[in-house]
């Protein structure tokens, strides 16, 4: 009576369960492991900048949160595309997944940014557009997340979630480029690192271990999200009920 | 006293339990005060100057845009008649509801303005000010605000007509709020403004509540 | 008791009725009928003090209800077209917030018999959202097994009851009145209680 | 080793509340959404639990 | 075609019937200009420099609030299920209503907007272009708007909601809109801002139809 | 011929109906049926392309109605809760501009015509807002006799009508339905027309 896909439609989002539950461990673990070495070159190996001295060790967590912020918006929004070009439920609940840690993500880049600013520019804050398109990306976090809030019907919560996800990213490289235009019109404030050559060697290797470590808490924080959005969506379902008793 | 502990504690918990409304308003603020910069330009300088009013004139808005949860829910389905229908008097329980709005939707105001504040390039002296002003002036915004509420309860087009009743009756609170930031700036003081907020906000706060609870009668009949 | 005098009603541009008179007794059950759009709600928020009459008074024990206004608001309660019952919260908290602000609080177990009594003991702490419209009209109604009011003001409570329910209601009509209570009422069903003769106003 | 005492890998150059203050936000941020994930989860397992219950006392 | 023509007239007939609603926007657009010299204070150099940035902020908030109107009613009364089963393209018809919504709620502002230029001191020159560039971004505003507006269609909080949507969306129009502006302030020129808000224009408007398309069919389930 | 074939319906978190066919035939007549909120609108809905199925499809004339979406639409009218009567445009300018949107624009003396048959022709041009709820339905239902569509989708057509208009619907249905037409509805009032025997889909 049902027919395969069907079938594999239904069944999806429960061996999805299974299968992140054993993924998870992994990603943390995976993410502890870099972190720990990131966080080790970041404050141990990279020595002391001569210019801006140990202020410059928040790169390491600035850069990799900010590149993470917009790379989950990315992600979020081709789950997005996946779920209203397939109709994949599974897709949906990943993009609802990503967005608070992306939206934490980008958050954590302004913060890190403005503490930043402080000791190099004087000012917490200027209207610089990368600052700015970083904002505006935390609005953007904030509109898709207060969007599936308000909806209570999950299936059109998915839909429309999506759908401004998508909106949204169609319109990042214009924003991205409109703010980036209004500022050089002006003179802002010019961000630039004076790093010695020899430096750029261990800070990239930071950076880059740090990001992946970011990377990898991201997976893990988003299969937990997602896991438990399925319960919450499959609790009428048979295998929940199963799984439930199984545990008992 | 017992009715209207219980009237706050319910309102603070529909509150929680709607999180996303009030979130929703504050980010708002922070949007608003956001796109003048990008609409005037980065020029520190020129924003410093305009700070106090940028913020200002964002609160007056969000408060504006967070009357709609006032009364209207309550209107819908049918609280509002039953608050009215108590035996404690109009007057106490729209103090308290109003005190609930405050506390949900100016506090948090409040809270977020340094940041906002900040992003202007306003000092730490300056800040006080600031969260000063805003603390004395959102109370009033929900006071006459509620009036405005009350009167367009049910009527289509409400959001825009109850801004245009409102906004003329914000013009004082954010004449003197922003005049005490730019009195800090400027080095001039800020006392004489912050008293005279001090002085609206109890002048609103005595004469608005009949006002509202007048405003109720008339739209509920 | 409570009594109408020469009560004339307008809406918009049209008047409802003119020259209503009404008594309502100790133990009396009144009736209003009507078609629908007669004026029925009109009339029950005049009696409760939500409208002004255009013309005419009403006076509960002889007092205006607009110059007794606590002590009339603290004998009455009014059941109106919408149930008055907060989406977000559960129905036991409706239920308890409802008597908390009429100036009764009643105790938690008082609240959930109240609940269990009309058949929603098993779903207390739900959201009322959750609900369909029938229990939340329920929730609405268990405020009359907690309310110590003398006039019970209702409109149309019957509707979107089952059978059950409609007889519930109509048993704890007549225990009211058998105590003295009196209720003013409209309703499109037939009522039926026992050893009661209702009075009725005819609008048209 | 860019640090001999502890002291001094504390005092940052100076930029202790910078740095630390990136840092430790982070981390409480990413302790914090961790809490948070944990309390979804018990939850989500409490609704779906008594979904289950409901199910079976309704059935029966 | 003939469908299209007929929804045109009726939108703008019933504008006509319901002229309170979009006064209402303007004097919005007015008042929320007006509040910026009162926050800021009536220094003429400072209201020159950011008259631009003011009356763009304050057109980006009047179209926001105006987009209630733009689907709400037809929702609630059922219009709107009935033009989604005409055998017209959605996209035709939409692309119809944005037009009128935009005839109804962005060309009063066009116009008005000359008149509070000349409050914060703007030439004759600068005016103009203040003008054009309204008349190449309020279309955008409006077009944006829609989606945001279809999304929220029946939500609670859908004001304040559409807004935290919206707004950000409409960055880009604030930034070119109000550059040109300062472009032509500066004696920089603004062409290259209003030649980029025409090709945003373009854009939107060939995109935009389908997207409140889906957002609708999402909406209406 | 309009077909369903293993629809399911899940509106929030609950399957309203799973694994329903149903079949609808020239001159046929297809009565949904069910309790309040046992998803008779939702199946409506689906049946006119305003709602996805969860599993399952829908056919007109053998193609799917998403595919065959312009000739569907151009074929069908759907009559829903709400009556799509906007108040501040007369009862004869609501009917005009809904043949005009349906792409079947009516003469002026038809449009009068319809309407006059349906009671309203002493008030065409009264704003909807000054009409009585029965009257507004009256309007929507006027389309009914100037449509040239073959299936008619008609949720609780019935509401808030008096006796004179339910007869007149009924017999407009009859005619429908000996001309060749198909007519889906759903209404909680009984239906009879004379020589057609309904159909029925029981949903619960
Ligand atoms: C609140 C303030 C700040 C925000 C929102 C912010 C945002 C960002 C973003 C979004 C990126 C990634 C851009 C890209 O890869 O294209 C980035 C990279 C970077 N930021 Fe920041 N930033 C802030 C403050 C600062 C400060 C104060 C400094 C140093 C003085 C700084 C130095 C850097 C560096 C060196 C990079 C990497 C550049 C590259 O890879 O091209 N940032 N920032
Ligand atoms: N706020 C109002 N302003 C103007 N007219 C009103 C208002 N409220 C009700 N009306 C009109 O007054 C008349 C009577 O309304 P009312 O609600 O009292 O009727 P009812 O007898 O209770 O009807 P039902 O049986 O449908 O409940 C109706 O024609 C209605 O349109
Ligand atoms: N948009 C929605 N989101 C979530 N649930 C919905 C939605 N629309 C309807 N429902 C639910 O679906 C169920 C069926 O609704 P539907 O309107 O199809 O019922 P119905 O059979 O037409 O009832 P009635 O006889 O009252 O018209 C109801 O329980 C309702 O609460
Ligand atoms: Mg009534
Ligand atoms: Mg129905």
């Amino acid at each position: 009576m049902m027919s395969g896909f069907n079938l594999y439609k239904y069944s999806s989002p429960a061996t999805f369960y299974a299968l992140a539950g054993r993924l998870i461990p992994w990603f943390y673990g995976a993410a502890a492991l870099l972190g720990a070495a990131g966080l080790y070159v970041s404050f141990f190996l990279a020595p002391t900048d001569f210019q801006q001295s140990e202020a410059y060790r928040i790169i390491f967590i600035h850069v990799p949160a900010a590149w993470m912020s917009m790379f989950i918006y990315i992600v979020m929004a081709g789950w997005a595309a996946l779920g209203l070009a397939f109709n994949t439920r599974l897709s949906f609940m990943m993009a609802s997944a990503l967005a608070p840690t992306g939206a934490m993500l980008t958050f954590v880049s302004l913060w890190t940014g403005a503490l930043w600013g402080k000791p190099t520019w004087g000012a917490w804050w200027v209207w610089d557009a990368r600052l700015t398109s970083e904002l505006i990306l935390f609005f953007l976090y904030l509109g898709f997340m207060a969007l599936q809030a308000a909806i209570d019907d999950p299936r059109r919560a998915d839909r429309a979630g999506a759908l401004i996800a998508l909106v949204g990213v169609v319109n990042v490289p214009i924003i991205y480029f409109s703010v980036k235009w209004w500022n050089t019109l002006h003179q802002g404030a010019s961000v630039s690192l004076t790093k010695a050559p020899s430096m750029a060697a261990v800070m990239l290797a930071g950076m880059l271990v740090m990001a992946l470590a970011v990377w990898m808490y991201a997976i893990a924080a988003a299969l937990s999200r997602v896991r438990c959005i399925i319960l919450e969506r499959e609790r009428n379902s048979q295998w929940v009920a199963q799984m439930l008793e199984a545990e008992e | 006293m017992n009715a209207i502990s219980a009237l706050l504690r319910r309102e603070l918990t529909l509150a929680m339990r709607r999180r996303g409304d009030v979130l929703t308003v504050l980010f708002f603020f922070v949007i608003v005060a956001s796109l003048f910069p990008l609409g005037v330009g980065p020029e520190p300088k020129l924003l410093r100057l305009m700070g106090g009013g940028v913020v200002w004139v964002a609160a007056l808005l969000a408060a504006m845009l967070s009357l709609g949860r006032l009364f209207a829910a309550d209107y819908a389905d049918g609280t509002l008649e039953q608050l009215i229908l108590t035996p404690t008097p109009p007057v106490a329980w729209i103090t308290g509801k109003i005190l609930a709005h405050w506390l949900v939707s100016g506090v948090p105001l409040i809270l977020m303005a340094p940041v906002l504040g900040i992003q202007f390039g306003l000092s730490g002296a300056e800040l006080a000010v600031l969260m000063s002003s805003l603390l004395l002036g959102t109370p009033v915004l929900s006071l006459i605000g509620a009036i405005g509420a009350a009167l367009t309860l049910g009527l289509r087009g409400g959001g825009v007509l109850v801004s245009l009743l409102v906004l003329p009756l914000y013009i004082p609170v954010l004449i003197f709020g922003a005049g005490a930031v730019d009195g800090a700036i400027s080095g001039l003081g800020s006392e004489a403004h912050l008293s005279l907020l001090g002085g609206i906000l109890i002048l609103a706060f005595m004469l608005t509540p009949w006002a509202v609870a007048a405003a109720l009668r008339i739209s509920i009949e | 008791m409570l009594e109408g005098k020469d009560l004339t009603c307008v809406r918009g541009e049209r008047t409802l009725f003119s020259h209503l008179d009404f008594v309502l007794r100790e133990g009396e059950l009144l009736l209003v009928q009507g078609a629908n759009g007669s004026g029925k709600t009109s009339l029950l928020r005049m009696a409760c003090g939500l409208l002004a009459p255009e013309f005419g008074e009403i006076s509960w024990r002889g007092e205006k209800i607009g110059a007794a206004r606590e002590t009339y608001h603290a004998e009455m309660i009014y059941f109106g077209h919408a149930p008055a019952v907060k989406e977000d919260l559960s129905a036991f908290e409706n239920l308890d917030l409802a008597c908390r602000l009429a100036g009764a609080p009643a105790g938690r177990d008082d609240v959930k018999g109240a609940l269990g009594h009309l058949g929603l003991g098993h779903c207390l702490d739900l959201p009322a959202k959750s609900l369909s419209q029938g229990q939340r009209r329920r929730v609405a109604l268990a405020r009359l097994l907690l309310t110590r009011a003398r006039l019970w003001i209702l409109d149309e409570p019957l509707t979107a009851l089952d059978q059950a329910a409609l007889q519930l209601v109509q048993s704890l009509l007549g225990e009211h009145l058998s105590k003295g209570g009196m209720v003013m009422l409209t309703t499109h069903q037939p009522v039926a209680i026992p050893g009661v003769e209702p009075k009725t106003v005819q609008l048209c | 080793m860019n640090w001999q005492t502890w002291s001094e890998f504390i005092h940052m150059g100076g930029y202790a509340l910078y740095v630390w203050g990136s840092f430790g936000v982070t981390a409480l941020l990413i302790a914090g959404e961790i809490v948070l994930l944990g309390a979804h989860r018990r939850k989500a397992l409490t609704l779906a639990r008594r979904t289950v219950q409901y199910g079976k006392a309704e059935r029966l």
